[in-house]
């Protein structure tokens, strides 16, 4: 049965995609109804191959495939591939998916285009699905692509504004940009190993076809796409700005699932990327630096769903931190906890923002009494987001560390630095959003409809528990015959220090108001708009936009319209010269018509007789 | 005059309905003759019709283009994949015996995909040209003259054919362009039509290079023969600059692309649909039919150099188109950076190439022709094609916004859509070939991704220019033409392989010809 | 041998007369009668050339001679009446002023 | 020379006879016709031209050589006459109307019949001394045809200059003669190409051919020896433009063939480098003058300067399949020129005037004449499917067979027909492109409409079906070369 049955994972959605855009598009909550039933029996079918796994085994993929195009030395396929990774990533798809959905039907309630969205949501859903089931490196790139222009779709969702029109465009170039990378990668590969299929360059990487550091320049090119993908510093710019989407897009798209399909990238290629050390260094450090710098900008951030979103980096750095540091089974753990407490934070600041109409948190305050089950939900979720023990949290980012730690300790530092900014940061965002006194945009709001609580209850249970899933995750990734690792105890109690370290500066700082955090902002001024300003890494980006490609751009266009054409008109403008100037010889008077003649004779004759003719 | 006309529309369909009786009596269908007068027929018996049956004009378009377009699907579907591939549907007699002058028509997978896409043009467009009211009879007799040169050149296996379907596909557009284009209409039909034809003249100057130096008795201009002959080193190497850049010049072979965008921009919407979306294939085609497989040592020894420009044509189109503020100055670059593609999918000379640069041929074709038609629908409504102007054109049109989305996304390469699987096979031959120049033409997308998406976000996305508050959406002809485009996009985006299978049938052709890398 | 070698050189010394005349000349008549001595500069020369003929074709030398002498009187005559009429019309017979045609 | 006094087969003067007869009747009607009727010259002509061709076409007179060669019938001969006869025929036809009103009629009628005699006997010349006789008699009545609009002083100007420029033409031809004469010991053409050998020739006979080809190049309008051409083609009667242009035209390349290809091929040496400057010159002054004008028959006049030089590619190339391509472009020129004057001649009468911008909209005032007049300058443009393209593909054709030392000569025939497309464009573009200046239709007439469909249909059966007219001028062509 498994895992042909499965092609109606991606294909379900991928149908209501259809059947809302032909069919249903003018009856919204008809359209929302195909959705969810379609994503709802992908997720009970993810459960079932899920399970599968868990009984049947998952040494050795399952595999079927279909040739998608083939010529005389090309041959590709679309296939679905279940392993570990394709089926932990199935059902943290599905279920994020399911609940964001449902989610949705409150959140959205008054959407006049909600056909689309859920058309959308579901397009999204198929592709993603596909790129999860892909069997070889062009049907993880089409499914990467196609994400991607779903992300766009939904980013510019609201597109009769102007910012998420700016911020889709801004996010589709950008991964683009990296996966120019990944294309280039792929093409190397793929050429070199004759084949797309994962299974075939697989066997070919271990049968030590290629040199370890062809294999680098290989894989450093495909986590290009998955840096760019995953908003891993310096391609991270596009995700806070995506936060211009609606707030399920966000907790879906770029929190739970299509963000972490960089690093799923590279779970599934560990092979290759394993193969070569000098890779791995580098997918390492970018994810090291990218945990930290993001953490750091999250700080002082005053949109809710930016910090969230700047945490979203963060915390894909630190798993590509891990898969880096060889920890391939921890750093797939943290995207499937992350999946869980991140999707609930965002579906909690989406209650936040449904109830309150405003992202900046200053304006609001004081909600843990009117909206009780999103403080406490959300609450669940800072604390497993912090990792603080025993929220998922904690499970999967102490593996990390306790990984880390052992390979190299510069990494470690930014890790653990990084992990104190976490717990900070939420603490902040909770303080200012929930406590305290209620401030303008806090007034009239009320807890949201049963059917966003309850995906927020649900998300909140996994976030709890999600963690306790740990010994029995790593054992399936990394095969029956791996030891998995477990919980050292000592280290945890080391590292907890940490995020409660945080949380207590947080409490310090927005509670106590000592010392007071505007005085603190006054004091180290540069460093806080550092911060603020977010590095000036939009503002570089933007000016070389601006300077560079765009005058680039006007000065070809230049080049084109004046030299290239102008040459073009040139010819024409002398030929037409020539022609006016011709007329003027026909002067009218016979005699020189006579002369002409005779000139011409006599130039006959003389070219005749200096041709020796005569 | 009444009796006139009517006498010459009963003599054609008569002589229509005798010549496919013919075949049905005698059992030997002609299928590319058929297909190749139908557009030919309608255009004469327009021609005929009186001025006070003027609006009958679109109905006889189309009921002479459909079936047209219908037969090609049915050629597309009948050809025969299985083994070589080869050349089919083969009609041959004799001609012009004195000159080695002969009729002769065959496809080979190649030409029938290129067929499939003339025809869905063909169609398109005259549905998009659903609004044209001045002189309507001439603008569409002279677009279906044009669609039968066009079918001729695909399928014609003899080089004096060749160039006489080529004149007849280029010339019309003279006219087409001059009497119903906009902006500095006679200027760009002047440069386009003297430019295009300077092109021909080049090609004429290697047609009779090669008809003179195949060294058989009598001489003749048929492909075939031509193809058995094997011509000196030295010839090809002086002859195949003159084919390929005469072809180039169609291909928008970049820097002897300028024509394209004066024109393109100039041209009515269904003539700019035909001559981005069939043209400039004419170019691509010849060069890959008549330049690199008759003389295969020739195309060895200059694509290597030919490949850099076509880079240039990639990157170049799209960084100039990133900077156009006419709308249909976007797409004529973009339309000048994506044949770059395709001729560097040529220069590659491999198997990935050569199907991708096929591939493209069609795709761009199809998303260049669903462009032309969302942009003149949008024009025939704002009456501006100023980028600047528009604004959230989405909301108040979410149908044309939702096609111009479709064409973007195949635009920029996304896979799903056919753009990418053709980009892709490019860029895989190309790194065979020159893996510095794949990377070049790979960065081209990205920029490709920036101005396409900035168009989208300026003219569709954004609130809505008061401006055009009453503005309306497509009405159901252009809704149709649309659909068609646009479905043949996503369905060999989804599923290239019958596509591909039948480009690649006729590619293994020229590559044996050629004796290109795997 | 030597006589018809001075013939040449005569007859081509008269034509270059002529020719000047006919290039340097405005009026018209002046002109034609260039012209006439350009004519007339050949048939001294079939005149002279006949004698180095083939002895068959000496005749034809010379009755070229007179065939160029009938030719060119007929073209006098048309080119007179024309100058006569451009004279009735535009009362000159200076040949650059006959330039309404140009360009 | 004692065949003069010989019994002569006069029958091989029928075609000759018949078009003589014809006008013989003409000027004796228009001496008994009362005044005030209306002259049936143009019927009588027509009548005469028309029987001529028929009989020269369904009944040729066999080949034939009269005193020692000194007129001969053959296949060149017939073909050519069979030409000159059609485009009398066609340019009287199309004629009818414009001549009606004017008082000259009778007279250029026969001035044109006469030039046509002339032109007949030409391409039968078989000596230097009947060739010359019989060109006169084409030039001197053309000259005389040319100034015959009295009501113009244009027309006498251009009179005068074509007079003028063909007088010193023809004294530069005969001074050739002479050397020719003196080089080679006689006038007749069998003998000089005996003399001539395949050597290197009696320098004082190639002197004479150099200054020979500046009279041939007067009367093909070639240049430098072109410029009496613009201006007489713009003040001349259009009939006669119409009829010169192409018979003229037709007849000087048929002494070419005659003088050059058939007679002087041993001293190719000398004259095809000539004919190649001479071509490139025609081809490119021609394209490119053309370009500024604003006068249709100036643009059609250099136009005309223009094909000369394509056509000189042919002679150049002095093969059977280069001299078939000049008959072969000449037959097709003739259809395609004739065309367009004819065009020229129903809307200058309309119009009054000769300005491109008088045919502002014609496709909307008169289709068929539009439709006409673009399909003569798309087949001047050389484009398929009509005559003008096989005809210009063939004499490329022609001259790369020789060798490929002749590409660059294509090479330029093929870009400048680019330009002069260019200049074609901008008609097509009044006609097509521009809105009527002033409403109503043209009415064309059936003479001229007949005219039309005949040249429509010669350009589009030379150009779809060509296998007919190839064959025969293959077979004229084949005997004159190669021995």
């Amino acid at each position: 049965m498994f895992p042909g049955i499965l092609a109606l994972v991606p294909a379900l959605p991928f149908l209501a995609f259809v059947v809302i855009g032909l069919v249903t598009r003018p009856w919204r909550w008809l359209s929302a109804g195909v959705a969810i039933a379609a994503i709802s029996v992908a997720f009970l079918l993810s459960l079932g191959a899920l399970s599968f796994l868990l009984t049947a085994g998952a040494e050795t993929p399952r595999v079927v495939e279909l040739t998608w195009l083939t010529t005389s030395t090309l041959n590709a396929h679309i296939g679905l591939r279940l392993d570990a990774l394709s089926g932990i990533m199935l059902v943290v798809v599905t279920t994020v998916a399911l609940m964001v959905q449902i989610y949705s039907l409150g959140y959205m309630s008054e959407e006049p285009s909600l056909s689309r969205y859920y058309a959308y949501l579901s397009l999204f859903c198929a592709s993603m699905l596909g790129l999860v089931l892909a069997t070889n490196f062009l049907q993880l790139y089409v499914c990467w692509e196609l994400v991607g222009v779903c992300s766009y779709l939904l980013i510019g969702f609201w597109y009769d504004r102007h910012a998420p029109a700016f911020a889709a465009k801004k996010a589709f170039v950008t991964t683009r940009f990296g996966d120019l990378g990944f294309l280039i990668g792929l093409i190397m590969i793929c050429t070199a190993a004759g084949s797309f299929d994962f299974v075939e360059i697989q066997a070919k990487v271990a049968a030590g076809t290629w040199t370890a550091g062809w294999l680098g320049t290989v894989a450093v090119l495909l986590f290009c796409g998955a840096a760019g993908k995953s908003a891993q510093v310096p391609l991270h710019v596009w995700l806070p700005d995506a936060m211009e989407g609606p707030t399920p897009v966000s907790a879906l798209i770029h929190a739970a699932t299509m963000v972490a399909a960089g690093v799923y990238m590279v779970a599934r290629l560990f092979f290759l990327f394993s193969a070569s050390p000098d890779a791995m260094q580098v997918v390492a450090v970018i994810g090291g630096v990218t945990a930290i710098f993001a953490a750091l900008i999250a700080l002082v951030q005053d949109d809710i769903k930016r910090v969230l979103a700047y945490s979203t980096i963060s915390q894909l750095g630190y798993m590509m931190l891990a898969l880096g540091v060889g920890g391939m089974a921890a750093g797939m753990f943290h995207l499937f906890t992350h999946a869980f407490f991140k999707a609930l934070l965002f579906l909690g600041a989406g209650s936040v923002i449904h109830a309150t109409h405003t992202n900046n948190m200053w304006e609001m305050g004081g909600l843990r009494k009117k909206m009780p089950w999103t403080f406490w939900t959300f609450v669940a979720g800072s604390l497993a987001l912090a990792g603080v023990a025993p929220f998922a949290g904690f499970f999967s980012k102490d593996a990390i560390l306790h990984l880390v730690m052992g390979k190299n300790l510069f990494l470690f530092a930014l890790a653990v630095l990084g992990s104190l900014c976490t717990a900070f940061y939420m603490t902040r965002v909770i303080c200012v959003t929930f406590l305290g006194e209620a401030r303008a945009a806090s007034g009239h709001a009320h807890e949201s409809p049963w059917v966003m609580r309850v995906p927020l209850v649900i998300l909140a249970v996994l976030s709890v528990v999600a963690g306790f899933w740990h010994a029995g995750f790593e054992r399936l990734v990394q095969g029956g015959e791996a030891e998995a690792e477990g919980l050292n105890l000592g280290f945890a109690a080391v590292t907890q220090m940490v995020p409660l370290a945080g949380i207590l500066a947080g409490v310090m700082l927005y509670v106590l108001k000592s010392p007071d955090p505007d005085a603190l902002a006054v004091r180290f001024a540069p460093l806080y708009t550092l911060l603020k300003r977010r590095f000036y890494v939009d503002e570089l980006y933007d000016w070389i936009i601006d300077r560079i490609v765009l005058r680039c751009s006007a000065g070809l266009a230049w080049f084109d319209r004046h030299v290239v054409d102008g040459a073009v008109n040139g010819v024409a403008w002398l030929t037409q010269q020539t022609g006016t100037q011709l007329r003027y010889v026909q002067t009218g008077r016979v005699q020189h018509y006579a002369l002409a003649v005779f000139g011409g004779a006599a130039i006959l004759l003389a070219i005749a007789h200096v041709a020796g003719a005569f | 005059m009444a009796a006139v006309s009517f006498t010459v529309i009963g003599l054609v369909l008569a002589a229509l309905a005798g010549f496919f009786g013919y075949q049905a009596a005698t059992a030997t269908p002609f299928w590319l003759t058929d297909v190749m007068v139908l557009p030919l027929a309608g255009g004469l018996i327009i021609m005929a019709l009186q001025d006070k049956y003027a609006r009958m004009t679109k109905w006889i378009a189309a009921a002479f283009s459909l079936p047209a377009m219908l037969m090609c699907i049915g050629l597309a579907l009948a050809f025969r994949i299985d083994g070589a591939g080869g050349y089919q549907f083969a009609e041959h007699a004799s001609w012009t015996p004195a000159l080695g002058i002969s009729y002769s028509l065959a496809v080979d997978g190649i030409g029938t995909a290129m067929f499939l896409l003339t025809g869905v043009i063909i169609f398109a467009g005259c549905l998009a040209s659903w609004s044209v009211e001045h002189r309507v009879r001439e603008f569409y007799a002279l677009l279906l003259l044009l669609t039968s040169g066009v079918f001729g050149v695909f399928a014609a296996r003899d080089l004096f054919l060749f160039f006489l379907f080529y004149e007849v596909a280029v010339l019309p557009m003279y006219l087409l362009i001059g009497i119903w284009g906009t902006g500095p209409k006679e200027y760009s039909a002047m440069k386009l039509t003297l430019y295009l034809l300077l092109g021909s003249a080049f090609m004429l100057v290697g047609f009779l290079a090669l008809y003179f130096a195949s060294g058989v008795t009598p001489l003749t201009f048929d492909m075939d023969t031509m193809l058995k002959t094997a011509y000196s080193p030295g010839f090809q190497k002086l002859f195949f600059p003159f084919l390929f850049l005469g072809f180039g010049i169609l291909a928008g072979f970049w820097p002897l692309h300028t024509w394209s965008p004066d024109g393109h921009a100039s041209a009515p919407t269904a003539v700019s649909m035909l001559h981005a979306g069939v043209l400039m294939k004419l170019g691509a085609f010849g060069i890959i039919r008549v330049a690199v497989e008759l003389l295969p040592i020739g195309a060895h020894a200059w694509l290597p150099y030919f490949a850099v420009f076509t880079i240039v044509n990639i990157t170049y189109g799209a960084l100039v188109a990133m900077s156009q503020t006419d709308l249909k100055y976007v797409i004529a670059y973009s339309s000048v950076s994506h044949m770059g593609i395709v001729v560097l999918g040529i220069c590659t000379l491999t198997d990935a190439g050569l199907n991708g640069a096929v591939f493209q041929m069609f795709s761009h074709g199809i998303m260049t022709g669903l462009f032309f038609a969302l942009v003149g629908f949008t024009y025939g409504r704002t009456h501006t094609r100023i980028i600047a102007d528009f604004g959230g054109l989405g909301k108040r049109m979410p149908v044309l916004a939702t096609f111009f989305t479709i064409g973007g996304l195949a635009s920029l390469g996304l896979p799903g859509l056919s753009g990418f699987v053709a980009e892709f096979m490019v860029f895989l031959g190309a790194w065979r070939f020159n893996p510095v120049l794949a990377v070049i033409a790979a960065a081209g997308i990205v920029f490709t991704a920036a101005y396409v998406l900035r168009v989208l976000q300026r003219c569709f996305w954004g609130p809505l220019n008061p401006h055009f508050a009453d503005i309306t959406d497509a009405n159901r002809v252009e809704i149709l033409c649309l659909t068609i485009l646009a479905a043949c996009l996503i369905l060999f985006g989804m599923y290239p392989r019958p596509l591909v299978s039948l480009i690649n049938s006729g590619v293994v052709g020229v590559l044996a010809r050629v004796g290109g890398g795997g | 041998m030597m006589d018809v070698r001075s013939f040449a050189v005569i007859a081509t010394v008269v034509f270059g007369i002529g020719v000047y005349g006919a290039l340097a000349r405005r009026h018209a008549i002046a002109v034609i009668i260039a012209i006439e001595l350009m004519l007339n500069a050949a048939v001294l020369n079939f005149v002279s050339f006949s004698r180095l003929a083939a002895p068959g074709s000496a005749v034809s030398g010379q009755v070229f001679a007179v065939f160029i002498i009938t030719v060119a009187a007929a073209e006098a005559i048309v080119a007179l009446a024309l100058v006569l009429a451009l004279h009735r019309a535009l009362k000159t017979a200076r040949l650059d002023r006959f330039n309404m045609l140009k360009w | 020379m004692n065949g003069f006094m010989q019994a002569v087969d006069w029958s091989v003067f029928r075609d000759e006879g018949i078009l003589l007869a014809a006008l013989g009747v003409m000027l004796a009607v228009d001496l008994v016709r009362p005044r005030g009727r209306p002259s049936p010259s143009g019927w009588i002509l027509l009548a005469g031209s028309v029987l001529a061709l028929l009989a020269g076409v369904l009944r040729p007179v066999p080949d034939a050589s009269l005193w020692d060669g000194a007129y001969v019938v053959d296949a060149l001969a017939r073909y050519f006459k069979a030409l000159f006869l059609l485009a009398l025929a066609l340019a009287t036809l199309a004629s009818f109307r414009y001549m009606q009103a004017k008082a000259w009629r009778g007279e250029f009628n026969l001035m044109l019949g006469v030039s046509t005699v002339g032109m007949m006997l030409l391409v039968g010349a078989g000596d230097l001394v009947s060739l010359f006789v019989s060109l006169e008699l084409v030039s001197i009545s053309l000259y005389v045809a040319a100034s015959l609009a009295r009501d113009e002083v244009t027309s006498q100007e251009a009179g005068l200059k074509y007079l003028l420029v063909g007088a010193f033409s023809t004294a530069l031809f005969i001074f050739g003669m002479s050397f020719v004469y003196a080089g080679c010991g006689s006038t007749s053409l069998a003998a000089i190409r005996a003399a001539i050998g395949t050597g290197p020739g009696h320098p004082l006979a190639v002197a004479g051919v150099v200054l020979m080809l500046a009279g041939l190049g007067f009367k093909i309008a070639a240049v430098p020896f072109h410029m009496w051409a613009p201006d007489v083609y713009q003040g001349g009667p259009t009939p006669m433009v119409a009829f010169a242009s192409v018979a003229s035209k037709a007849a000087g390349f048929a002494i070419m063939i005659r003088l050059l290809v058939g007679t002087m091929a041993g001293l190719s040496g000398v004259w095809i480098p000539l004919l190649c400057v001479m071509a490139v010159a025609t081809m490119t002054v021609g394209s490119f003058a053309a370009i500024p004008q604003t006068n249709i028959r100036r643009l059609l006049a250099y136009s005309s300067i223009a094909q000369a030089g394509y056509v000189l590619i042919g002679i150049v190339a002095g093969t059977p399949r280069g001299v078939s391509a000049v008959l072969f472009y000449l037959l097709v020129y003739l259809f395609t020129n004739l065309a367009a004057f004819i065009s020229v001649l129903i809307v200058s009468r309309h119009a009054g005037n000769d300005e491109i911008a008088s045919y502002a909209g014609l496709a909307q005032r008169s289709p068929l004449l539009a439709l006409a007049f673009m399909l003569a300058l798309l087949s001047l443009a050389g484009i398929p499917p009509l005559g003008g393209f096989v005809g210009k593909l063939y004499l490329f054709a022609s001259a790369m067979e020789v060798s490929t030392r002749l590409l660059w000569l294509v090479v330029v025939g093929a870009t400048l027909s680019i330009v002069s497309l260019f200049y074609y464009l901008m008609v097509i573009r009044q006609m097509y492109i521009e809105a009527p200046r002033e409403p109503g239709a043209i009415p064309v007439g059936p003479a001229a409409t007949i005219a039309l469909l005949c040249c429509i249909a010669g350009m589009v059966v030379t150009g779809i079906w060509p296998n007919g007219v190839l064959d025969l001028t293959i077979a004229v062509a084949g005997p004159l070369v190669g021995h």
